[in-house]
C-alpha cells in the first residue's frame, strides 16, 4: 500500500465540499467584530442592539437577493436540517384540514426522508417519487402522484451524492397548476444553480451557509408571502415571531456574506470548477479500467464526481486517500456511521456491490488543478492495490 | 477512527494475495454487509505453512485478515482453529464497536479453509 | 435632559449580560481554528474529520462535567429555545400515552411558555402555577397540580426578568416522587447557580452559550439517560441520531471553553458580582425615592438588579440611560416588541403602572466598579428629569 | 430606533412643565399602554400664548408632546384644532410603526384641552 508521505500530509486535497466547506477568511472576518464588540442582542432598545439589528436586516436582504424573494421571506434557522424540519412538518401541520399527503422524492437527504417518515407517523401519507439510473425525478411522476389531499410537494434542487440537478421549474410549475406548496431543499444547489424563487415558483427553500464557504450551524428557511406554515420553534418574536431564540448574530453576518460571494458569479465559478471536474473524470474513466459514473453526465453539480470502482470497498479507498492527504466521502457524510448502501445509489439502481464500491469528490472553491494532478497521480495506483487485494475478480 | 495498529495492518496488509496451489480455499462472504474474504491454506505436517488472504472490505477488514493471518500463520490446525475474532481484534488494539463485525470473517474463513482441507483429507470436519 | 457625552459614549457601560453577553476573546480564540482549518465535518471518516469529532467530544465532556451529568447526556442545540422546545415537546408526545398533562409556571421564559400554548393546541392541557411577590414557587403548589395525568414538570432554575431563583431541589424531589419527568430551564442560571443534576433530581435541562460569554446559536440539552423523549429535528445521525444537522462546530468548541470558563469558580465570580450588584442597588435605594425593588431580596440572580421607579416609563428611562452609553433592559428583551407589561412582574403581582416603570440592569463579567459609579452618577438625575416631566406625582 | 429629531425632542423636550394659572388643564391617558400626557394652555385672544405638557410615556410619547406643543404654540385655536397625529408624526421626521400610537395622545390631549377651555368660556365644544 501507499506509504503516507508527511510533507504530503501537510497539505490537504480537500474535495469533500458536499460534506461542508471551510468558513472563507473573509466571511470570518466579516463575523468577527459581532463576537466581541457589537455584540448586543438585536430585540434589545439600545444603540448597540440597534447595530445588530442593522446586521441582521442586511445580511437579510444579502440571502432575499440571492434568491430573487424579498427580505420579509426569509427566515434565519440553525442550517439546513431545521429548514427542511420547518419547511415540511410546519406546511403539513399547518394545511392538515386541506389534506395529509405530501410528495417526495427516494433521493432526498434525510433531513428530508426523516422527517416525512415521522410525519408518517403523526397520520400523513408520503409518495416518494423513484428516479431514473441517473437520479432525475420525472416531472409527469409528480403530476400524477398529486391528489386531493396533496398539500406539500417537496423535490430537492440539487442531490448531495450524485450531483444530479432536478428539473425544479418544471415541477414548480406542476405544483402551481395543482395549487400545492413546492418546497425544495437548495442546500447542495446554493452557488451553483442560479436560483429565482418566482421564475421557479418556489414557495420554500431551504438553505445552509456552511456547504457555500459560511459557517456551520446558520441557515435559512425561504417562505414565500402568504404561505400558511405553523411555527416550528417557539419562543419569542425574532424572526417577525416565526422563528424564537436569541439570533445567531455572527452566524447570520456570516451567512450574508457568505451567500453574496457565492451567488455574485455562479457562472464563472462554476465553469472553472466543472474544468477540474472534467478534467478529473476523464482521468479516472482513463487510467482505471471497470470504473462506473454515478448520476447524470450533465445535469449535475459542477463539482460533483461520483465513481464506483468495481471491486473494492469505498470506505477502504477513502481511508487510504485520507493516509495520502485527501479528502473525499463516501455515500453522504451523514450516512457513513451505518453499514447501508447509500439510499441514493439504490434509488438510482446502482448493483449493491458497486453501491459499496463508490467513491464522492466533490470539488469546491479550495480546488486547484494541483489537486487534480495530485489525485489523479495517486488514485489509479490505489485502486489497483485494493482490488489486488479484493477477491472479486473484474 | 482506527487506531495505529489497524492503520499498519490495514495499510500494510500481511499475508495479501493468493496462493496457486493451495491446499485449501474458501470465500466466505457477510451478507450482512457485503464484505468477502478470501483463504488460501498451505498446509504440511498438520502446520499451517503459508496463508494468504483477499479480502473486500474496510479497513477493519482488510485489517483483521491481515492480522488473523498472521496470528495462525506456522501454527497447527488445532491451534489455528481456537482463533477467535476477538482475539483478532484485541491483537489489533481494539476496533470500533460498529466495525467489530468486520472483524468476524477472517475467523469465519480460516475455519472454512480447515475443514475443507479434512475434507479433502477425508477426515471429520470439525464442529466446535 | 442630560447631554450625551462623546467621550464616555465610547466607554460602553454594559449592564445587560441577561439578554445576551459579548463573547469572550479566549473563547473566540478558541473557535476559531474550527472555521478555517480544522473545518472538517464531524460525520466524514478522514483524518481531518477525526479532529472535529475530538473537539465535539471534549466540548461534550466539559458540559457534562459542568452540569455533573454524563457525556452521553448532553445534546447540542442551536440555543435556549430550541433545548426548551426539544425538551417540552418531546416529552409530552413521547409520552403522551402515560398523559396529556404538564405543570409549569407563569414566569417561565416565552421558550417554554410558548411551547406550552401550543400543546395546548394539540391536546395537552397545562398548570401554570402562580409566584409569590418575589417571584417564587411554592413547592406544594407543583405537589398539589400533579395529577395522575401529569407527565412533566417545567420549573425554570432562574428568572430573565428578576433573577429570583427556584427552589429547584425540593420540586425536582417533589417530581421523582411522583414519577413525573423534570425540566429546567438554566438558562440564566449557568454560571452563577451551581448545577448538579443527580442532587437537584433534574431529568432535562436547557442551556445557552451566549449567556455566559459564549457565542449566541448554540446551546445544549440535557437528557438523562432513559428519559422517554422524541425527537424534535429529524434528518442525519448526529448526536446519536437524537438531533440531526451538521454540527456547529466552532459554536460547540465554543460552548465548551465558555461553560468551563464560566462554571469554573462560581461562587468567588457570583461573590464578586453581587458584591457590585448590592452597591449598586444601595446606591439607587437611597438616592432615588419611590424606588421598589422586583423579585426576591436573597433568592437571586447575583447580577440582577431590577427596580420600578414610579412614575415613569421604562423605555424612556432606558432611551436615556443609552444615550449615556449605559445599558440596560425593561423587562425581557424578548418582550421589548411588545407594549404589555412583562408576564413576569404582572405574576408577581406588581402594579401594571410600576411594571412600566421597571428597569432591569443584569450585571456580568464585564461590569467594573467604575460601571456602578457612572450609573450611580448619572441615574438618580435622570430619573429627576423623567419625573418632573411626567403627570404622575409620586 | 428613533431618528435624529425624535432623539432630540425626547432628550431635549420643548414646553416640558407645568403652569400654575393655565386657562386649560388637560389629563389623558391611553388604556392601551398606560401612557399619560397632561396639557397646560395660556389662551390670549384666540391664541395659544403658551403650552406645557407632563408626559408618561416612551421616548416616542414625550417626542411627540414636545413637538405638537411646538406646532401649535402661538397659533389660533381653529389652527390648533386641525393638528393631527399625522402631522406631528412626519413633522418628528416618522415614527416607527409600532410606536405610532404613542403620537395620538398629544392630539387629543389639545382638543380636549381647547374644549376645555371653550366651555369654560361658555362656548360649545368643537366636534369634529
Ligand atoms: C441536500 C442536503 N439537505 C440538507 C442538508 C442538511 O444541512 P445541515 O447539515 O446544514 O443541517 C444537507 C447537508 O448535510 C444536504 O446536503
Ligand atoms: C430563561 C431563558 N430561557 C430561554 C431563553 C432563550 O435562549 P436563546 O435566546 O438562546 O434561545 C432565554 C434568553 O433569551 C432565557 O433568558
Amino acid at each position: 500500500m501507499n506509504e503516507p508521505d508527511p510533507t504530503r500530509q501537510s497539505r490537504l486535497i480537500y474535495m469533500d465540499h458536499s460534506a461542508t466547506t471551510p468558513t472563507h477568511p473573509d466571511v470570518v472576518a466579516a463575523m468577527l467584530p459581532y463576537f466581541t464588540e457589537r455584540f448586543g442582542n438585536p430585540s434589545s432598545l439600545y444603540t448597540l442592539a440597534g447595530i445588530s439589528r442593522k446586521a441582521v436586516a442586511e445580511a437579510r436582504g444579502r440571502v432575499a437577493r440571492a434568491l430573487g424573494a424579498s427580505p420579509s421571506e426569509v427566515f434565519f434557522t440553525a442550517g439546513g436540517t431545521e429548514s427542511d424540519n420547518w419547511a415540511i412538518k410546519g406546511v403539513a401541520l399547518a394545511n392538515r384540514h386541506r389534506g395529509t399527503h405530501i410528495i417526495t422524492t427516494a433521493i432526498e437527504h434525510h433531513a428530508v426522508l426523516h422527517t416525512c417518515r415521522y410525519l408518517e407517523t403523526q397520520g400523513f401519507s408520503v409518495t416518494y417519487l423513484p428516479v431514473d439510473r441517473y437520479g432525475i425525478v420525472d416531472p409527469d411522476t409528480v403530476r400524477e402522484a398529486v391528489t386531493d389531499e396533496t398539500v406539500l410537494i417537496s423535490v430537492m434542487t440539487a442531490n448531495n451524492e450524485v450531483g444530479t440537478i432536478q428539473p425544479i421549474e418544471e415541477i414548480g410549475r406542476i405544483a402551481q397548476d395543482a395549487e400545492v406548496y413546492f418546497h425544495t431543499d437548495a442546500v447542495q444547489a446554493i452557488g451553483f444553480v442560479p436560483i429565482d424563487v418566482d421564475a421557479m415558483r418556489i414557495d420554500l427553500l431551504s438553505l445552509s451557509a456552511h456547504k457555500f464557504s459560511g459557517p456551520k450551524g446558520i441557515g435559512a428557511l425561504y417562505i414565500r408571502d402568504g404561505v400558511n406554515i405553523d411555527t416550528f420553534i417557539h419562543g419569542g418574536a425574532q424572526e417577525s415571531a416565526r422563528r424564537a431564540g436569541t439570533e445567531n448574530l455572527p452566524g447570520i453576518v456570516g451567512l450574508g456574506a457568505a451567500i453574496e460571494r457565492a451567488t455574485s458569479d455562479i457562472a464563472a465559478h462554476s465553469r472553472r470548477i466543472a474544468d477540474m471536474r472534467d478534467r478529473l473524470l476523464a482521468g479516472i474513466l482513463a487510467d482505471i479500467p471497470a470504473t462506473y459514473v454515478n448520476g447524470h453526465p450533465v445535469l449535475r453539480l459542477p463539482g460533483n464526481v461520483n465513481v464506483s470502482f468495481a471491486g473494492i470497498d469505498g470506505e477502504a479507498l477513502l481511508m487510504l486517500l485520507d493516509a495520502e492527504g485527501i479528502c473525499c466521502s463516501t455515500g453522504s457524510a451523514c450516512t457513513s456511521g451505518s453499514e447501508l448502501p447509500s439510499h441514493v445509489l439504490m434509488a438510482c439502481g446502482v448493483d449493491p456491490a458497486l453501491a459499496r464500491a463508490s467513491i464522492r469528490f466533490s470539488l469546491g472553491e479550495m480546488t486547484t488543478a494541483e489537486d487534480i494532478d495530485t489525485v489523479l497521480s495517486v488514485l489509479p495506483e490505489t485502486v489497483r492495490r485494493l482490488r489486488a487485494l479484493s477477491p472479486v475478480k473484474i | 477512527m482506527y487506531n495505529d495498529i489497524v492503520m499498519d495492518h490495514f495499510q500494510h496488509p500481511r499475508n495479501g494475495g493468493e496462493i496457486t496451489d493451495a491446499d485449501a480455499v474458501v470465500e466466505v462472504g457477510s451478507p450482512e454487509c457485503g464484505d468477502t474474504t478470501k483463504i488460501y491454506l498451505t498446509i504440511r505436517d498438520n502446520r499451517i505453512e503459508d496463508v494468504k488472504f483477499q479480502t473486500l472490505g474496510c479497513a477493519a477488514a482488510i485489517a483483521s485478515s491481515s492480522m488473523a493471518t498472521e496470528m495462525i500463520k506456522g501454527k497447527t490446525l488445532e491451534e489455528a482453529w481456537k482463533l477467535t475474532n476477538r482475539q483478532v481484534s484485541d491483537a489489533l488494539g481494539g476496533l470500533p464497536e460498529k466495525k467489530l463485525h468486520c472483524s468476524v470473517l477472517a475467523e469465519g474463513a480460516i475455519r472454512e479453509a480447515i475443514n475443507q482441507y479434512r475434507k479433502n483429507m477425508g477426515l471429520e470436519p470439525w464442529t466446535e
